[in-house]
């Protein structure tokens, strides 16, 4: 139990395991406002199609995903869900902010109701900027934080901080 | 297959060095090629897409990725959960995939074994999977996996009816539960006298073939009888707890058993490792059976896919008035007709 | 990283315990409640449905809202007029061009001005082209909620050939900001019109497809016909609006009856009904009306004058005193903007009326006596945008 | 034959604390798959005995269905997870006196009057053999098991309905 | 039952895409070209190019900037830092004094921040910002999205000429300065 | 051991390995996986949402009956499967007999059917 | 393999029902316990069916299953009537002739 | 908050003269139901078109409610505005609804006439903070049809037989506004009513479920009043003021 946090794993199979993370990344259904329409595209559209890079769009629950993408706009009622959804979320996971509603709150940032940023509740991966971002962009998001896995110290993450990248 | 490598291996050596890990192969690699091929590929180009394409040549270790990450994830057991119930889940549900590729015969000698009672030896393993289902519904303690499990039993147990009912006419043709035995039967059978292909059952069990897709179709939880896993209102169904290992071990079984009732369905009515042409006993087919059996089988799996991916799903009483209105009647008049064709002619 | 401050905590923990008295409030003691959402891939994001269950038949259900409120109408309010443009973009996202129309045609009333010809035809086959993404997404939508997967990956296909003519002559692939007040922001680029029909062209066979695919299905068929019956005057007085009255069949269509701005006189086009009311004529009406669409929009292409596309008005935009409601037919129902100007930059009060929200009014009554799977057709064939109901 | 004896003696264990277990688990849900474990001992044993048929019979109907049906009817009657309150008599001492009386008094009555006598071995009994023995000879309880299965549904559908209405 | 032939049409619609994508040169050349018949743009390694006028990101072209706050001012998001100084410029005219011009210390976008609308670009009286189509710059730390006056620059690069207009038009195409 | 029971016993043997291959992957799983405890990680999962009531249901009746259905047809299953192996020689006498028993099975298909206990409401 | 042993684990598994017929008072524990019994009896019919090989045995364990199925049936029908109207399935607390 | 801010004087200053120089032509707030019925006879001089099937809309209305129609408006070929008090609120919409065939509800809401305190010059970084109790009621403006009280109900129905849409508006009490609710007769109502009660706090009266309908349901303040803030826009400094450096030996 627990080889990956007493650090005796070796490089070769960290490797390995970074590696099969890296192209194996579930992400649950989950859109929130404009955003999840561009992120549906890249996950349904032909054109762009994430199934190549290896993200699967199937789990509903998040029991079962990787990663989760907050496309769009938090509100303070919908903070909490957000945190909770995120926090039932088996590690190792991560984030991704996508558009600028979920980075700093974007076009509400003065609105009554909005959170601002959805790094206030949970931690973030990888920020896609746009409003919305195009499923490009997402792609775009979606490799960067593939190779932030790639090269990523397990035990770290396992420790649960996301790493930081200098 | 054994003789053919000139060894006589005592009874302990032929089963724990050969047939355990062919039984293994033979659960995971076709599941694996049919997540790969059908999951990932062929539906993906109905849509017009590419599917897995980055995780090796045309994503072709994309399945090795799933499985390594897999690993890796964290294995949630809900505080409510029933620790004991929940974790035995998948014991199950493997246990009766496993249990139903034994019957499965690959050629003359290639089998694993050679059951007297083989079909419906597999009829009855076919299911427990309906507990396991139960137990991971009932244990996660969520609205959904209990609503999702008992959905799913409920569809199981309705469709297990036809599956076991559309098996009896080919057990009647053949006048044999061994497989071995429904083989040959189809190998050496003939049509109205002619018996130049033999008699695969699809030929005189049509209604029988169709029936038993239909009902592969439901027990395997495929649209359009996916209900029980309805994404879009019981989220995954008995799955929505499950994480990490566990999870992959159910989607392993799902799909392992996607490919072993292809293998039945190939075996009863397809003429299993048989094709026409070449004398059934010949010692060839130790060696092309299998492949034979392999390809026949995927091509019934494309078909489950192929329905999965184009219907939209039954409603749950929808669902079950077709099994026990149309399908059980039906399936009763196919056995009806079958037994007195067979006692006239 | 996680940046999670007192406040923050407390404000969280402050929600949680709202959350839990919904949760009490909707407890009961029979039967067993059922949570779609927030997070439930059958509420289109963040709406939340409660359900008292009895058995799988559902004895009430309770739609709960707010997860997507953003304060559309108090931000108009500290917006300047072209400010505005470009927030109600988003609020029904979908066919987000549409929703500028109304805005600026209540503000060009207020003024007094009018868009020059060639702007009106160019608005015209824009907002045809918004409702043609919007609707095209429905129709795939609707088979994923019944269960069928392909058409979403169809829709999604071709509604990108509409994004992409709409991308280029807007720049933006569903935040368009491209309506002013007198006119538009810029005309179309060359080669767009025959881009555009080949587009169409795309989209007719995405039809033809669709009904193959989806609507002749006896699957579909059978979950869809007789589940969510509306009658046409229940409709009325709930205040539905757009294909859903239409399939109530009441035969009512803003673009026809109370057309302000847009240039439908031009054409010669049906308006689709249809007697049954139920989720299946739902479904129908819209692909209809997606068809009647691509016939509109080929009509207009032929025949865009030429001129200028600005009318003319002070670079500083202040809108005149006085009260304006506008309403187009945007592809949800009926979308009007409620103008009171007091002469300043910004609108001093700006009322959306939004379609989803009054389509979606209706919930509470007809979620009754059905059961669980139905709730998920049903609501995907009122089709909402979460957007477009919590503004 | 050491062999046998052998698993017998495992199947016999498995289902004899198996069996005790179905009796004392605080948890219906975990009784009916405690049952599970003793049904599947005893569809193992009839394989033992070379009652095949019999045996794969066992585990479609029992396993298969009865459990199943079993299940159903915890689900519906509300089974919750944990421990269940009240679920025993108050009094189970006299229940377990009357058992062991019981045991006693049979295993002496069966050791006394079958003591090595030993089962003929490698005897299997194929399905057609079944088959042959019902449709010659047990024709009549046959037809009378479908009227049997047919007065349960419809009792129980009265039941069923009563509640329905 | 009539219920074949609607489920039949599906089965053909879903089987006709899937040979279309497998063999998009038809069932006379049988050699599967997926890559070739599906519609997909395989992102990292293709790219699609989106049309002139796609809204991905603002340049800033410096040498127009006045500093005049224009943008920013109108900007609703107000996610436009800018900062400035006067200084003295050579003369346009040969012989003419020395024009005092506003000079930019500080140019920021908040990327994070931006609803990319377009008003500011709109709003520029002097040319100087520009849109370009350019969509990849996504960050792992917020921080880097604001993009100062240097990385704003140089996406200059990247603008792509204004496009012609379809007949009937009376617009004036634009030039980029360059 | 004679040929039957080792048939059963290579039966057993994969049901074996079904668990050993399970427990293969957990244990591997468990050498890897991280676990990191969070409180609300182990709440159970309900759209994002604390769970409303107390998550059990008297689901519909009906599903017993279904139950109930099959657990007669499956027996009916017992009795066919032999007589299909021997219908050859039991001839005309058998398919009546057979005839007269699913009949009888039918018949509370049938009774069911009629009751209205096969639709919803 | 003697027919003892058979015996008496059939003994011990009918003794161990006996109690939990007695002990129980959950209906449905009840049922699993009569359960336990008739399986007992099965024991006990195939194993003098191969005793004696007289295949009437075995036939009798076939019918002995068939009817364990239709009991346990009607046995949880009524348990779930009980519960339905009772909110528990208690059975020590029922009187039967109110139902 | 001690002193009024000088841009927040000017601004009432501003008002108070626009409201001398352009007195509202028609719309006089009319204390007495007399005076409105001449109002409602002299719609419009300004405008030439006549809008024909809204003045004979809305002389069925006259004619039916009679003196409950406080006044009203014709913007020809945009609407027909009438005002009625907020006792006679449910009855004008029954009436409405039978008598005119309005069955279709389009929308209900409210609007809350006093000017917002709160501001922003060009050239201040921050929001102000405005003045307590600094808006009476004499500086509100009202729009068509005049009014009397800070907030106005507003509500349009819609007939699809006569193809014409009116608008109703009810002055509500400034200190406890409240209404009947319409949903006996607009089902559709509820959730609009939610929503003004929300965003305004405006009481319905035999609503059956006034609940909050988009916020928390801890939600203080009721953020569509004029006075609720922004908080956001007070605390961020305005990056639009002009902030370039003089030269050297150039003063500001
Ligand atoms: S960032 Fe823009 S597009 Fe995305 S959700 Fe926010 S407003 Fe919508
Ligand atoms: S695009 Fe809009 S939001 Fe972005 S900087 Fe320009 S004006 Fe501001
Ligand atoms: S409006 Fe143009 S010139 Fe003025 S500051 Fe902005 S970019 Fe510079």
């Amino acid at each position: 139990m627990g080889l990956v946090e007493s650090g005796k794993m070796p490089k070769s199979l960290t490797k390995l395991l970074n590696m099969s993370r890296r192209y194996s990344m579930w992400v649950y259904q989950w859109g929130l406002a404009c955003c999840a329409i561009e992120m549906g595209a890249a996950f349904a559209s032909p054109r762009y199609d994430v199934m190549r890079l290896g993200v699967i769009p199937l789990p509903a629950s998040p029991r079962q995903a990787d990663f989760l993408v907050v496309s769009g706009t938090v509100t303070d009622k919908m903070a909490p869900a957000v945190r909770r959804l995120w926090e039932q979320m088996p590690d190792p996971k991560y984030v991704i902010s996508m558009g600028s509603c979920a980075n700093c709150g974007g076009p509400y940032w003065d609105s009554y109701s909005v959170t601002k940023g959805v790094d206030q509740i949970v931690p973030v991966d990888v920020y896609v900027p746009g409003c919305p971002p195009r499923p490009e962009a997402l792609l775009e998001g979606i490799v960067l934080l593939q190779e932030r896995i790639m090269n990523e110290d397990m035990a770290e993450r396992w420790k649960g901080d996301p790493i930081v990248v200098e | 297959m054994i003789e053919l490598l000139a060894l006589n291996p005592s009874w302990w050596q032929e089963t724990f060095l050969i047939k355990v890990p062919i039984g293994l192969l033979a659960v995971l690699l076709p599941a694996g090629t049919i997540v790969y091929l059908y999951l990932f590929k062929a539906i993906s180009f109905m849509q017009s897409r590419l599917g897995p394409m980055e995780a090796g040549p045309y994503g072709s270790l994309q399945l090795l990725a799933e499985v390594g990450k897999w690993l890796q994830k964290e294995d949630i057991f809900p505080s409510k959960a029933d620790k004991f119930v929940f974790a035995a889940a998948p014991f199950v549900v493997l246990m009766s995939t496993f249990l139903l590729v034994v019957v499965l015969p690959a050629g003359p000698d290639a089998l694993f074994v050679d059951l007297d009672a083989g079909i419906y030896l597999a009829m009855a393993v076919s299911s427990v999977s309906v507990i396991g289902i139960l137990m991971a519904g009932w244990s996660s303690a969520n609205k959904y996996s209990l609503l999702g499990g008992i959905r799913a039993a409920g569809q199981l147990i309705a469709y297990e009816l036809p599956l076991i009912l559309a098996v009896v006419g080919v057990v009647i043709q053949a006048g044999t539960m061994n497989m071995q035995g429904i083989v040959l039967a189809q190998a050496e059978g003939e049509i109205f006298g002619w018996g130049g292909i033999g008699n695969p059952f699809i030929l005189t069990q049509f209604i029988g073939f169709v029936i038993f897709m239909i009902a592969v179709q439901a027990e395997l939880t495929q649209a359009p009888f996916d209900m029980p896993v309805a994404e879009s209102e019981l989220v995954t169904g008995y799955l929505t707890e499950y994480s990490g290992i566990r999870f992959l071990l159910f989607f392993i079984g799902e799909f392992a058993s996607a490919g072993v009732f292809s293998a039945i369905a190939a075996v009863l009515f397809f003429g299993g490792w048989y094709i026409p042409g070449i004398d059934a006993g010949s010692q060839v087919f130790n060696v092309i059976g299998p492949l034979v059996l392999a390809t026949k089988t995927m091509i019934i799996a494309f078909l489950i896919f192929w329905f999965r991916f184009t219907f939209p799903r039954f409603r749950e009483d929808q669902l079950q008035r077709l099994a026990w209105k149309f399908l059980i009647p039906l399936s009763l008049v196919n056995i009806a007709l079958t037994g007195v064709l067979k006692v006239a002619l | 990283m996680s940046i999670t401050t007192e406040n923050e905590q407390l404000a969280y923990i402050a929600s949680q315990a709202a959350d839990a008295r919904v949760n009490v409030e909707v407890e009961t003691d029979e039967g067993m409640t059922l949570n779609l959402g927030p997070q439930h891939p059958a509420t289109h994001g963040t709406l939340r449905i409660i359900a008292k269950l009895d058995g799988e038949k559902v004895v009430a259900a309770e739609p709960i809202m707010g997860y997507m409120h953003r304060g559309y109408e108090k931000l108009t309010e500290v917006r300047t007029y072209p400010q505005v443009t470009t927030l109600i973009n988003r609020i029904d996202w979908l066919g987000s061009f549409a929703n500028e129309v109304p805005f600026i045609l209540a503000a060009e009333q207020l003024m007094e001005v009018e868009a020059p010809p060639r702007a009106q035809w160019i608005r015209t086959i824009l907002f045809e082209l918004s409702r043609i993404a919007n609707v095209c997404l429905f129709l795939g939508d609707m088979a994923v909620q019944v269960g069928a997967t392909t058409p979403v990956f169809y829709a999604f296909r071709d509604r990108e050939f509409v994004l992409n003519q709409i991308e280029r002559v807007t720049g933006g692939r569903f935040h368009p900001n491209f309506d002013r007040i007198g006119g538009l922001k810029d005309d179309l680029p060359k080669g767009w019109i025959e881009e555009t029909r080949g587009a169409l062209d795309r989209m007719k066979s995405f039809c033809d497809e669709m009904e193959e695919l989806v609507l002749g299905n006896e699957i579909f068929q059978a979950r869809t016909r007789n589940i969510g019956v509306i009658p046409g005057d229940v409709a009325l007085s709930y205040g539905l609006s757009g294909a859903n009255l239409r399939a109530s069949g009441v035969d009512w269509d803003i673009r026809r009856d109370a057309n302000v701005g847009l240039v439908y006189d031009q054409v010669d086009w049906k308006v689709w009904t249809h007697p049954d009311g139920d989720s299946f004529a739902r479904f129908w009406v819209r692909l209809q009306e997606t068809r009647e669409a691509c016939n509109i929009i080929e009509q207009l292409l032929g025949s865009i004058p030429s001129g200028p596309i600005m009318a003319k008005v002070p670079r500083i935009i202040k809108v005149p005193e006085g009260e304006a409601y506008v309403a187009t037919e945007n592809p949800l129902g009926e979308m009007g903007y409620y103008v009171v100007s007091k002469g300043d930059l910004t609108p001093f009060r700006v009322k959306i009326r939004s379609a989803s929200f009054s389509n979606m009014s209706i919930t509470p009554w007809i979620l009754k006596d059905v059961f669980v799977p139905d709730i998920i057709s049903i609501l995907a064939s009122l089709y909402f945008i979460l957007g477009d109901i919590d503004r | 034959m050491v062999a046998q004896n052998v698993f017998f003696a495992i199947l016999a264990l498995l289902m004899i604390v198996s069996a005790l277990k179905v009796v004392t688990t605080k948890n219906i849900v975990h009784a009916a798959l405690w049952l599970v474990l003793v049904l599947a001992g005893v569809a193992g044993q009839f394989l033992l005995l070379g009652a095949e048929f019999v045996g794969v019979t066992q585990i479609l109907v029992y396993i298969g269905a009865v459990i199943v049906l079993l299940l159903f009817g915890v689900m519906l009657t509300k089974a919750s997870i944990g421990d269940e309150e009240n679920i025993n008599m108050p009094n189970r001492v006299l229940p377990a006196v009357i058992g062991t009386l019981m045991f006693a008094v049979m295993s002496y009555s069966i050791i006394d009057s079958y003591r090595g006598e030993e089962l003929p071995k490698e005897t299997v009994t194929n399905a057609a053999r079944v088959s042959d023995s019902i449709f010659s000879d047990f024709i009549i309880p046959f037809e009378a098991v479908s009227v049997l299965l047919l007065a349960a549904l419809i009792g129980a559908v009265v039941i069923a309905r009563k509640e329905v209405a | 039952m009539s219920q074949l032939p609607g489920l039949l049409k599906g089965l053909k619609v879903t089987f006709r895409t899937m040979i279309q994508t497998l063999f998009p040169d038809g069932l006379l050349k049988p050699i599967p070209k997926p890559s070739k018949g599906a519609l997909t743009v395989q992102y990292p390694h293709v790219k699609e190019a989106p049309p002139a006028r796609a809204r991905g990101v603002i340049a800033l072209h410096e040498g127009n900037c006045t500093a005049c706050m224009l943008c920013a001012r109108e900007c609703p998001d107000w996610c436009i830092y800018i900062e400035g100084h006067k200084e003295l410029a050579p003369p346009r005219r040969e012989g003419g004094k020395p024009r005092q011009v506003n000079a930019l210390d500080r140019f920021d976008i908040d990327y994070s921040l931006c609803m990319f609308c377009g008003i500011c670009v709109e709003v520029c009286p002097f040319d100087a910002l520009f849109w370009t189509p350019e969509y990849e710059f996504s960050e792992l730390k917020l921080a880097d999205l604001l993009h100062d006056k240097e990385r704003l620059g140089e996406w200059m690069e990247t603008v792509p000429d204004f496009e012609e207009y379809e007949d009937g038009s009376e617009q004036k195409v634009r030039k980029v300065p360059r | 051991m004679s040929d039957f029971l080792r048939s059963y016993l290579t039966v057993a043997v994969f049901g074996v390995l079904a668990c050993a291959l399970v427990g293969a992957f957990v244990g591997l799983s468990a050498l890897i996986r991280p676990a990191r405890k969070q409180d609300q990680k182990y709440l159970t999962y309900e759209s994002g949402v604390d769970p409303v009531g107390t998550g059990w249901t008297q689901s519909n009746i009906r599903y017993y009956i279904f139950a109930l259905l099959f657990v007669m047809f499956d027996v009916e299953a017992v009795f066919i499967f032999p007589w299909a192996t021997r219908l050859e020689q039991y001839g005309l006498f058998g398919l009546i007999e057979m005839a007269i028993f699913i009949f009888i099975l039918l018949l509370g298909l049938l009774y069911a059917w009629r009751k209205g206990v096969l639709k919803w409401s | 393999m003697t027919i003892a042993q058979y015996l008496l684990l059939s003994s011990v598994l009918f003794c161990i029902g006996i109690y939990g017929v007695l002990a129980r008072k959950n209906g449905v524990m009840v049922l699993m316990s009569i359960e336990l019994i008739l399986n007992a009896v099965n024991i006990n019919l195939v194993a003098f069916s191969a005793l004696t090989d007289n295949i009437a045995g075995e036939v009798f364990a076939l019918f002995v299953i068939a009817i364990a199925a239709a009991e346990v049936g009607v046995g949880l029908a009524i348990v779930l009537l009980i519960f339905r109207n009772k909110k528990n399935v208690d059975l020590s607390e029922i009187d039967l002739m109110k139902g | 908050m001690a002193d009024i801010p000088e841009h927040l004087l000017k601004r009432a200053q501003a008002a108070r003269e626009k409201a001398e120089t352009e007195q509202p032509v028609d719309e006089q707030p009319s204390s007495e139901p007399a005076e409105t019925d001449t109002a409602v006879a002299v719609v419009e001089e300004e405008v030439i078109d006549v809008d024909e099937k809204a003045e004979k809309t809305l002389n069925k209305i006259i004619e039916g409610l009679g003196e409950k129609v406080l006044s009203s408006h014709i913007a020809p070929n945009r609407g027909l505005w009438i005002r009625v008090s907020s006792e006679n609120w449910r009855q004008t919409a029954q009436f409405l609804h039978d008598e005119l065939d309005c069955t279709f509800f389009d929308w209900l809401s409210v609007i809350d006439w006093m000017p917002s305190p709160y501001g922003r010059e060009l050239d201040t970084e921050q929001d102000i903070e405005p003045e307590q109790d600094s808006t009476e009621p004499e500086q509100m403006e009202w729009g068509y049809t005049g009014g009397d009280t800070r907030f106005q109900l507003i509500c349009r129905v819609y007939s699809i037989s006569n193809g014409i849409g009116i608008m109703v508006k009810a002055d509500l009490d400034n200190q406890s506004p409240r209404a009947l609710s319409l949903i006996p007769i607009y089902p559709g109502a509820n959730w609009h009513e939610r929503e003004a009660r929300e965003m305004f706090g405006v009481t319905f009266d035999e609503h059956p479920d006034l609940r909050n309908i988009y916020l928390p349901g801890d939600f203080e303040g009721h953020p569509l009043r004029k006075d609720y803030p922004l908080l956001s826009r007070r605390m961020k400094p305005w990056p639009g003021i002009v902030d370039v450096e003089a030269m050297p030996g150039e003063d500001k």
